[in-house]
Formats: structure tokens, sequence, C-alpha cells
């Protein structure tokens, strides 16, 4: 006690830190950097999970370079990303706009759009499929047939699938940000709009040049959390796509399912590891990129 | 309350007794399945008969779901954890003998020549260099199904022989609304099924050909059979319009909903089939091919003795292994599970073979052949890719063929090569 | 009550030091206001007083003890900051009885000096309020109490009225003066406002880029300002400063006029001659400026004229009453003693 | 929430100015339109969770057809799923596991959190990125190590087997450690005046400051454990250890799938869920009103 007494602030400081850090620095040492490294070791191995672990150099990564799965894999990847993002962020913004400026029954309302966000992925994942289907069980299907359209090949088709099996995502990660969105809305003091009435600034220009500038971090936040989401999608895809996972010709495999197929299919375990230390590369790029945005935006 | 409470009670008083009575003594061996409630019931059934006849053994089940049960093993395997006895797919058995997981299964209680003469055909893939790794109770085989309520308003009187006839009475069965969307299907096709099965080792077969050689090592359905099987499955849909492929979803979904005439399925289905209401079926067996041959797919979960099992759990475990190979088990197994039994002596006596629901199936065993996989679902996914890049993408079924016969040789490859 | 000595205090950031030696003597029961503009170290003093910021080098000395290593809360001082920093989720009872969070007193005597507090700060009826309910004013004065429930040697203030509007601010620096003269702690109080330095201080501490400028009374900083900076900082508005030269015991302004300071010059010399509005009056016999009025501030009692002329601008402080107009030509002067001289070069002044 | 009684006194609550300074005119049409519109995607937002309620009260025969309302509805299924004796166990071992791992989230979480936002010490920035890139790796390249480590330390089939991986996250740490920068510093300081020790600062002063974040963080880690799969099912052996997923996952085999019990349990399992997002969404909107008031 006399010892830590004798310390200056800051050596204090120094302390309180790593005390409070100590169980966490344990905990994520042990729980997740040691098998994540591990898993770095792995990919230098040939492994198939129930024999022994041999070394075989960069051999997986040079399989994994010319490999044209793993490349239409990284392509569907960054679909999902490019895609689901923007979608998601804007469809999310426009409700929670909305719901904000609504108060009968404002509760309610935004019950329905978050409850999406609690059900379970595996009994949603299949009422979507079902959805999907052709006539005469598939609901958007039999709508269309009863319209005289022509039927659209929702999930057996190499182009149409992937959207298809985005969309149940995009739905269920709505609420959260519908959410998030109407929090950072209600942060933004009432003094701007009432400013920009008295100037008699019409809507439009009171969203772009005021809501959505205050709103940037929690755009920041949103978009950083659904591109590691979207960047690690593994649920939906896989819940809808049981049968034939990753879809028709891989329409819809994102890197994820390829490294669980490769995993506990195929049991290739050093093959899986070098796919999990790419997905984590891609991973940290985009999100320190983000961060270095979002950095660049406070100062 | 449920049985599923006293089932719990009842182990639980089992464990306390372990624990407690003079049984201590006794050896506990750990069996593994997977979780599916006619398999529990069948093999608490067999235990207890087991433990009866052999009051110094107790064998303690685990149960995974089916969706993970391969995970489940792999993650426990090498960690050392896991049972004695062990049921395994036997497309598994490679990876299992490779990884020392399982021991060969003593000649003298297990004498090769015996099981080669008692047990159907195909189960000698479970042998390597003389000596058996692991047996089934039971096996299973294809058959078609069909929809007798379909049938009657076809005014169909029997299921099809051959393959022509099999697409004829499709034609019959096949509807379509009034924009030519299909409500209901001839026969069901989809590869992520059982249609990779039917193709590999039926059609191809039946045309002419033999899917692999050189022990399943290599591809060989790349000449004039191997296209012209495709060219039948594939036209079913494209030519004679009486399917389509993942209507409904799944085939066996379409075919318990009762929109499809004729399904092709394993033994396996027969449970679940029997449990919708209001749906009346037949089994036949598979429509020949073009000259008459007939021919079948097995396959089979078998029990293994892991490498973990030493000393007097090892003799246990050979009696256990003995005792679910035994005719009582097998035909407890049919009974409980509705899974075929491994032996002909078992099978084919007179009550099962002219089974009408089981006969077929009993009967398909005696042409079927056994695909020895390398990497199952990638060897799936090869046949599936293959039907989807002539369907979607309209590729030439000849290239499409080609593209998937090296691709399915590369897995070979890939896995043989060590 | 104590004595606070700071002896050689310095803060550096990494290489950068922002506090060059401060040496301070503060009596026991006195109220000294740091002042000066932001950036000049009067903040980051007070801290390291506080103990929230480590001493890079240098010693505090509270009540006889040198503080360097001791815990804020083993300081026996108190603390009012800029924002309150009052607990939004604590009725004011428990925010104030924070302050007696070590205390070694039983429940009835905190309760107690809880109520003696709230009743000396008049707001016994506001203790089972939520911060979120109570005025400016009146949160300002539960962290006043918070800090005065501990009855600390030292109470520090961190700019604490410069979130109040002008008249609740006039208002609030008289109870602090009052509330000082009745508990009569040793306060030191941080402000960039020098009125408020100069209503508050026993003694005034001006203080510029991590120096001390001066330290006196108000009365000395005022009328004996150490340098141009203080003689500029203090006062409103700021001195006038021109220059001039100096010939023995005369000097000439730019503007040629040439006038008796009483005093001995160097010939020659440059200076700055600083004289204060106020100290200014209209058509004086010995003017030191003429110009034309240029502006008008009538400020009531008092009217501010921006007089133009050929030594610049000055601005000169006149009786509301005096009728002064845009555009009048006028002479204004000052006596000898208002007068103060400035090193040119340094700045400094010129005794 | 209770009103404040003299209005009087309020000059500068900015949270109370933000919500009454949004219209409270009376509606006119525009704002009807504004309320059907997003009643109808409220409804399309559920359409597929009605069909899953739809489809568990039908027969298995049924499941397939397109019509909402059940021909012969039935409750066959909730009475089988609940008659099974181990739904409730699951039932139970999952909020068992939800709620202590929440517990510890929103503890460890902030901890991390309020330490890499508040303090300055050597490590800070690597610490920060070391833990966020925790986030990179996917579970399923996790499970093997964990389960192996479960072995040796003998946690397999045990409660704390199942829960240690999730006892802290990225996720949270980086939320928490975003609203912490919002509490001013001063809070903190006149807190190490009055005398609290930094421990005592951050759990009386800096966590009932962000409540409403913890309230955030709490719907959603309870949430990522009642619905986690993966490992529970690796780690879990026997029955009686499952959770409420890797329960249902049973009704499902080699070759066949209830969907109809599926269904009926995940609506049964989506209640607990529904409950703690009632309890407490209003929270997650007061907090963010609070953090983002910061200077």
């Amino acid at each position: 006690m006399s010892a830590y007494k004798r310390l200056s602030i800051r050596q204090k400081q120094i302390v309180w830190a790593w005390l409070f850090l100590a169980i966490p620095t344990l905990f994520y040492g042990l729980i997740r950097f040691y098998p994540t490294g591990t898993a770095f070791v792995i990919s230098f191995q040939d492994w198939n999970l129930l024999g022994e672990r041999t070394w075989t150099g960069l051999s997986n990564y040079q399989k994994l370079w010319n490999d044209p799965v793993f490349w239409k894999v990284f392509r569907n990847t960054f679909a999902y990303l490019i895609i689901g993002t923007p979608v998601s962020l804007v469809i999310s913004f426009v409700i929670a706009y909305h719901l904000d400026k609504t108060r009968f029954m404002h509760g309610f309302l935004r019950m329905l759009y978050f409850l999406p966000f609690m059900t379970s992925a595996v009994a949603m994942a299949w009422v979507w499929r079902w959805f999907y289907q052709p006539v005469p069980i598939g609901l958007f299907n039999n709508f269309l047939a009863s319209a005289g359209i022509p039927q659209i090949a929702f999930l057996n088709s190499t182009t149409n699938a992937l959207p298809a099996v985005l969309a149940p995502a995009v739905w269920a990660g709505l609420g959260f940000q519908v959410i998030i969105f109407m929090a950072g809305l209600r942060a933004i003091p009432g003094s701007y709009y009432e400013a920009a009435k008295i100037d008699g600034v019409g809507w439009w220009t009171v969203l772009t040049r005021i809501t959505l500038p205050l709103l940037k971090p929690t755009i920041v936040f949103i978009v950083v959390f659904s591109s590691i989401g979207f960047l690690r999608i593994f649920d939906h895809v896989f819940n809808m796509t049981t049968n034939n996972p990753g879809g028709p010709l891989n329409a819809t495999k994102p890197l994820v399912l390829m490294i669980y197929e490769t995993a506990f299919s195929s049991f290739d375990m050093g093959y899986a590891a070098a796919q999990t230390v790419v997905l984590f590369l891609i991973l940290l790029l985009v999100s320190l990129l983000q961060l270095w945005i979002l950095k660049g935006d406070n100062s | 309350m449920s049985r599923y409470m006293k089932r719990m009670a009842l182990s639980g008083l089992t464990a306390l007794a372990t624990l407690f009575g003079s049984s201590a003594m006794a050896v506990e061996i750990e069996y593994w399945q997977y979780f599916f409630d006619a398999r529990v019931d069948a093999m608490e059934q067999l235990i207890e008969k087991f433990e009866e006849a052999n009051p110094d053994i107790t064998v303690k089940m685990t149960h995974f779901p089916y969706a993970d049960y391969r995970t489940k093993v792999a993650a426990a395997i090498p960690a050392g954890e896991g049972p004695d006895v062990v049921q395994l797919f036997y497309g598994w058995l490679n990876d299992y003998i490779e990884a020392g997981l399982i021991q060969p299964l003593p000649q003298d209680a297990f004498d090769p020549a015996v099981i080669d003469a008692e047990f159907f055909p195909m189960v000698q893939a479970m042998k390597r260099d003389g000596s058996y790794y692991a047996l089934p109770t039971a096996v299973r085989s294809l058959a078609l199904f069909y929809n007798t309520r379909l049938f009657d308003e076809a005014g169909i009187e029997n299921p099809p022989a051959t393959l022509d006839e099999l697409v004829e009475t499709a034609k019959k069965l096949a509807k379509v609304d009034g924009a030519g969307n299909l409500t209901q299907v001839g026969i069901t096709t989809g590869m992520t099924a059982q249609d990779h099965h039917w193709w590999r080792e039926v059609l191809v077969r039946q045309f002419g050909g033999d899917p692999y050689s050189d022990d399943y090592k290599t591809v060989n359905y790349t000449g004039d059979a191997g296209l012209d099987a495709l060219n039948f499955y594939v036209g079913l849909e494209k030519d004679h319009k009486v399917t389509q492929s993942g209507f409904m979803d799944e085939p066996q979904a379409a075919f318990k909903g009762g929109r499809a005439g004729m399904h092709i399925d394993g033994s396996f289905r027969i449970g679940s089939l029997n449990k919708v209401r209001g749906l009346k079926w037949g089994v036949a067996e598979l429509p020949a091919g073009p000259d008459g041959t007939k021919s079948n797919y097995s396959s089979y979960w078998v029990n293994g003795i892991t490498t973990k099992a030493e000393g007097e759990k090892y003799d246990a475990a050979v009696k256990f292994l003995q005792y679910l190979t035994s005719d009582e088990a097998m035909q407890l197994w049919l009974d409980v599970v509705g899974e075929l039994p491994a032996k002909p002596s078992v099978g084919l006596i007179e009550e099962n073979a002219s089974d009408p629901t089981f006969g077929p199936f009993i009967k398909g065993l005696e042409y079927a052949n056994t695909t020895k996989f390398a990497n199952e679902s990638a060897q799936r996914q090869a046949m599936v890719d293959m039907v989807a890049r002539i369907d979607i993408e309209g590729q030439d079924p000849a290239e499409s063929l080609a593209a998937a016969a090296a691709e399915e040789q590369k897995v070979l490859d890939e896995y043989y090569k060590k | 009550m104590a004595k606070l000595s700071l002896k050689k205090l310095t803060k550096s950031y990494g290489k950068v030091e922002v506090l060059h030696g401060i040496d301070l003597e503060v009596d026991d029961g006195e109220f000294v206001v740091f002042v000066g503009p932001s950036g000049c170290g009067k903040s980051t003093s007070l801290r390291m007083i506080a103990g929230l910021e480590e001493i890079t080098s240098g010693e505090i000395w509270i009540g006889g003890r040198k503080v360097n290593d001791l815990e804020p809360k083993d300081r026996d001082i108190a603390m009012v900051f800029q924002n309150y920093a009052i607990y939004p989720h604590m009725s004011v009872r428990k925010n104030i009885a924070f302050g007696l969070w070590n205390a070694p007193l039983s429940k009835a005597e905190k309760a107690a000096r809880i109520e003696e507090v709230a009743r000396i700060l008049d707001m016994s009826e506001l203790l089972e309020r939520k911060p979120s309910q109570l005025s400016g004013g009146q949160r300002q004065r539960v962290a006043i109490g918070r800090a005065m429930v501990r009855n600390p040697a030292v109470f520090l203030f961190d700019e604490p009225l410069s979130n109040l509007d002008a008249q609740l601010r006039t208002q609030m620096r008289l109870e602090i003066k009052k509330l000082h003269q009745q508990v009569g702690n040793t306060i030191i109080f941080v402000t960039h406002d020098q009125v408020e330095a100069m209503t508050l201080a026993d003694r005034i501490v001006i203080m510029k880029d991590g120096h001390i400028q001066q330290v006196g009374t108000p009365e000395d900083v005022f009328h004996a300002p150490a340098n141009t900076f203080v003689a500029q900082f203090i006062g409103a508005p700021s001195m006038n400063m021109l220059n001039v030269t100096g010939a023995g015991d005369e000097i000439s302004l730019s503007s040629g006029i040439k006038m008796q300071p009483g005093r001995q010059t160097q010939t020659g010399q440059p200076l700055l001659l600083g004289v204060r509005p106020d100290d200014l009056s209209v058509d004086d016999q010995n003017p030191i400026v003429t110009g034309k009025v240029v502006v008008r501030e009538p400020l009531g009692s008092e009217t501010l004229i921006y007089v133009s002329g050929p030594q610049g601008e000055i601005v000169a402080k006149v009786p509301g009453k005096s009728g002064v107009k845009v555009g009048d030509e006028v002479k204004l002067g000052a006596t000898p003693e208002a007068l103060h001289f400035f090193d040119t070069e340094t700045g400094d002044a010129l005794v | 929430m209770t009103a404040v009684s003299d209005t009087s006194e309020l000059p500068s609550v900015k949270a109370e100015t933000v919500l009454s300074a949004r219209s409270r005119k009376p509606a006119n049409l525009g704002q009807i339109l504004r309320w059907l519109l997003l009643f109808l995607g409220g409804l399309l937002m559920i359409a597929p969770i009605t069909y899953m309620i739809s489809t568990s009260l039908k027969w298995p025969h049924e499941i397939y057809n397109v019509n909402l309302i059940p021909e012969e509805p039935t409750i066959e299924n909730y009475t089988y799923v609940l008659e099974d004796g181990r739904f409730y166990l699951w039932f139970v071992n999952s909020i068992i596991i939800a709620v202590i791992t929440t517990v510890s989230n929103l503890f460890f979480d902030s901890l991390v959190g309020y330490t890499l936002c508040k303090f300055r010490f050597p490590g800070r920035y690597i610490v920060f990125i070391a833990i966020l890139s925790t986030l990179m790796i996917p579970t399923e390249m996790l499970v093997i190590p964990w389960y192996m480590m479960s072995q040796s330390f003998g946690w397999l089939d045990s409660y704390w087997g199942i829960m240690f991986p999730g006892l802290m996250t990225a996720f949270g740490t980086f939320l928490m450690k975003q609203f912490f920068e919002s509490v001013p510093d001063d809070f903190l300081e006149a807190a190490r005046i009055d005398g609290l020790n930094e421990f005592q600062i951050w759990w009386k002063i800096a966590m009932p400051l962000v409540k409403p974040a913890l309230a955030a963080l709490a719907i959603f880690v309870f949430l990522g454990n009642w619905t986690a799969f993966l490992w529970p099912l690796i780690v879990t052996n026997s029955v009686e250890m499952y959770t409420v997923p890797v329960g249902l996952s049973g009704f499902g085999d080699e070759v066949d799938v209830a969907w109809e019990l599926i269904m009926t349990g995940a609506a049964i399992s989506t209640l607990p869920t529904l409950v703690v997002f009632l309890i407490f969404q209003r929270f997650i909107i007061r907090g963010v009103v609070m953090a983002g008031l910061k200077g």
C-alpha cells in the first residue's frame, strides 16, 4: 500500500488501468488470441482434424490462390458487403426518420420493426426459402402467377440467388439499425430544427444540411458494424440453402460458409485456417480503414 | 410426465446405481450415435437386452443432433474425448482409419470369411487389408415411392418397371396451370437429395457404364453411358417436362404434400411418410434400364470400436458390437427403425421380402452397389453442379459431364494421393 | 485551514513545458484569484494543486505538508468545476453527501452536515431534487455545497461562473464572496474574467504563457501594473498605450506634445506611456492627446469616447453628462500620478 | 416517466426540450399517411413471423400450403414441444446461460471500454486494436481449440463450458468505449477529489451515466447468447445440458426436418427475448439521447 502511495498520478493510472485489464487480458489471451494464433499456425499445416498435423509451408495459400471457388466466394462476400450495407443503411434510415416523427402507437410500431431481429434465424430462413419457391407453394411466385407474370427463379438461379438470400439478412438486421438511428435522431438538439423553421428552409434542405451531417457518428457506427456483419454473413445463407449450401454453382456462398464446409465437411483444417487468415486480414483492413475515416471525422 | 422425463429419470437412477451399487465393479463403455427418436428407442432396447445378458457391462449412450453429429465427433476425438463404440456413416471410414481412430475388429470374433459370406456384399467396403473395421446393423437401399391416389386419378394400374415406362407414367401424372407452370410433378428430381446416388450407381450402370473404376479411385462416367444417363435425367425436366428441380423446395416435401406422383428415395423415408396423414403411397423396385439391367444404391451406418477402448473396455466393446450385428438386433432394428437387416439371412426371409413396404428395398439390396466416397459432400456437389450448369446456364450436357468428372476426379486424387 | 505554497512548480507535456516554475505563497484564509487568457496555465496550476495533474517538478505544500504525491482526497482540498460536475443520476442530497465519502463521520453527523450546508446555501428545499430539475444557479450552488461539506483547508474553483448568464454571474459572485467571509477558508479561484478577479480576490495572480506576471491586491495590480500585459489585461476598457521618447525630465509624444512626467528619463529612450481611460479628462490644461471624437459609447453614468488623433486612437471615460459629441475636438490630459511608464523592449514597468 | 411539476425550473434540460420540440400539432393528412405507410411496412416486416406462427399451428401435411389461416388449426405442435420435458430444461439452461453471460458482458465490456476510454497508459492503443481484431475471426474456426481447452480443463458439458467463450465481447467493449467518450471527465475528477477510488468512480459515477448503453448491450448480448448454436452444440454431451437452439435442431434428422415443430419452438423461444426487449428498449432511446448531448 505504501509502495502504491509513492507512485505518481500517472503511474497510479497505469496501475489501475492494468488492474482493470488484468482479467480481460487473460481472457482475451487465452480464449481469443491463443486459438487465433493456432489458426494462423494451422494455416501452414495439413490437418484432417483427426490425425497428425504436418507442415506444408505455403501450400494452403497457393491452393487458395488457384481455387476458382475461392475467387467466386471472394466476389460473393464483397457483393454482400457492397449491396447489403448501403441498402440496409438507407432503408433503416428512412424507417427511423419517419418513425421518429410519429407519435401515435409509436412503441407498437417500433416493436414491429424490431421483432425480426429477435426471431430464430433457422426458422426465419425456412419461411423465406418457402416464400421464394416456384408455384404452387411460393408466396411471391403465386402472386406473380395470379397476375399473369412469368415466375421468377429466386433461389434456383445464379443471378437472383444472392440478392434473394441477402434480403432476409437485411430484413433481420433492420430493427437494430432503426433503433440506433432513432437514438441518433433524438440526440440532435431541437433548436437546430427551430432555427431552420424560422429560416424557412424546406424539409429536404433540413434533411441534407442538418439531420444527415449531425447523424454522421451514428452512420459511421452502423456502417462499421454492418460491414463486419455482412463480411461475416453465414447464418442466413447457410439456413436458406441447407440442401445445397452456398446456392446453385456457389452463387451465394460467402467466405465463412466456405470455411465452415472446408473445416467440417471436408475436414481440411489447414485449408480452412488459411481461408480464415484471409478473412481476418480483409476484415481488419476494412475496419481499420473505417476507424481511420471515423478519426478523421472527429478532428 | 412424458416419456422423456421417464427416460431421464431412469438414466439418473442408473447413474446413481452405478455410483453406489454393486455394479460399481461393472465395465462401462460409451456409445455415440446421432439423435433420431426411433434410432435412440431401438438402441435403448438393444442396450437393455445386452446389459441383461451381460450384467458386468453397462453401456452409456450419448446422442447428438444429426445436423452436426460429424462436427461434434470431429471436435471430440482430437481432444481424446469420445466413445468406445461409435456409429459412423460408411463413407467416413477411410478418414477414421487414417486418423487411427478406430481399430480393426478382432478376427476371432469377426471372422472376415464368415462376414463375407453372411452379410450383403456391399458391406465388404468396410474391409481393409483383410480385416473388417466396422459393421452395420442395418442397410438402406433406394426404391420408387408412388402416390396411389394420384395413380388412381390418372388411371395408372402398376408402377413403372422400366425407365421408358417411368417417363410415360410421369407424363400422365404431371399437371400444369394455365400459365404453363407445373403444379404437380410426375416424378420428383433434385440432385441435392437422393438423385445423385440414383444417377451414379443406378442410371449410369443401366445405360451400360460403370461410374468408377479402380476401386472408386477413378471417375469412369465420362463415356457414352454417362452421357446417356445424364441426358435421360435432365430430359425428365427439359424434354418431357414432367418434373422441376427443386419443386416445392425438396423432393420429399413435394411427395409428402401429395403434389408428386413418384419419388425415388431411401428406406429411411418410410417412417416419416407413415406420419403424414391422408397420404396413400406404395413402393416399387427401381425401374430397370433399357436393357433390363437392375441396379440400386445402398448406404449404411456402421459401428466401429475406437482406439480409445483398451483392456476390459475393449473386450466389452467387442461383445457389444457382436450383439449389435446379431440377427436379433437386426430384426429389432428393422421393426423399430425401419432399416433393412444387413444380412440376407435376416433380411431375405420370406416375411420381410414379401412385405409390401420393405420388400422392394430388400430385393434391391441383392443388386445394390455402394459408392466408396472419398468426400461425400464434395462428390455430391460435383453432381449437383453438373445438373445446375445445364439447368440454369444452359450448358451442353457433354461439357457439363466432363467438367463434373474433372471436378470429382480432383477430389478423389486429393484424397488418395496420400 | 492552512497555508498553501507553490515552489518552482513546472509542468511539461512531453518535451513542451507549459508552466515554467511558479512560486507562490497563499496565506491562511486568503482568497486568491488566478487570472489570465486561455492557455496561460492557470487551470493547469489549479489541477496540479488538486492532484488531478501530475507535477513535473517543484513542490506543493498545503498546511505544512508536502502534498506532491498525495491522492486528491488526502490533500484536504475541495473543488468546484466549470460545468459543476453534479452527478445527474443522484439527488442533490446524494450529490452533497458524496463530498463526505471518506469522512469518518456517523450517518447522523453526515446528515447534519448536509443540512447545515444546505441551510447556508439556502437550498434546503431542493435536497431531494435531481440535477435536471435545477436551474443553472441552483446547480452551481449544489456544486459549491458538495465542496463546502468537506470543510477543506483549501477551496479550488475552476471558472465556476463561466456557464452562467451575466446577471446570475454577478449574483453568484456576490454569494461566493459572502460565503468566503462567512466560512473563511483559503480559496484559489481560476477565471479568465478580470472583473471577477478584481471583485473577488484578496490577491490576484495574473498569468500568461506559463509565467506569473504579477501578484498583488486588486488595487496593486490596477494602480501599479508590473508590465504592459497586466496593465492592459486589468481594467476595462484597456489602458491606452502611447509611444513616447524620453528627454531628461521631459518626454515627447509622437504628436509633438512635450510634457513633464515628474520623473527623469534618458534622452532618446523609447518608452511606452500608459494611461487608463478613467484617468483622462477632457479639456485638460496639459493635454497629452488631442484629436477628434469618432465614436461615443454612452454607458449611463459614464460615456466612453474614442478619440482619433496623430498619436493613433485612444479611449477615454468621461462623465455621462459631459456633453461631448462625435466630431468634437478634444484635448485629453491626466495627472502625472496617473501615468505609467514601461520599457518598450521588455514591457516592464519603470518605477 | 414522472412529469416534472415545476416546468419553470427547467431551463436547460435538453433531452426534454428535444422531445417536446418535435411537433405535437394535431394530426394532418400527411401524418396520417405516414402512419399508415409505417404500419403497412411494419406488417410486412412481421409477415415472415406471422407465417412462422401460422405454420406452428398446422398439421405436418399442411405446412406447405400458402394459406395463412390453417385449415385445421391445431395446438398439437405446442403440446408436443411443451410436453417434451426436455424443453423446459433447455429453456432453463438457455435462460441461465444468457443471463449470466449478459451480466458478465455488462461488467467486463464496460470496464474494459471505460479503461480504454478514460485512462492514459502505455499499450492502450494496442490493447484496443487487439480486442477489436477478435471480431475478425469467425467462431467456426475457434470451436476446435475451445473444445480442446474445455476438455483439458474439464469444462465439457457444463454451464461454464457453454458460457466461457462469450463472457466478454469486442463488440460490447467497443460500444461501451464509444459511450464513455460522452461522459465528461469532470464527473470523474470530482469523484476523485471526493475520495472515491478508481473502481468506485467507474462503478458509482461512470456506470450510472451510461445505463442506457448498458441496456442496449444487454439486449444485444442476451439475444446473441439466446440464439447461439454451434458452440453450445459442440460443448454439450448430454441432452440435459442442451440449450433451446441445440435442442430444437433435434427436430431434424438425417433425412427430414419437422418444420412445424421448429416453428413452434422458435415461436416459444422468441418470448423471452421479447420480454427482454420490452424491458430495456426505452432505456436505449433515452440513453443515446444523453450521450448525444455531450458539449
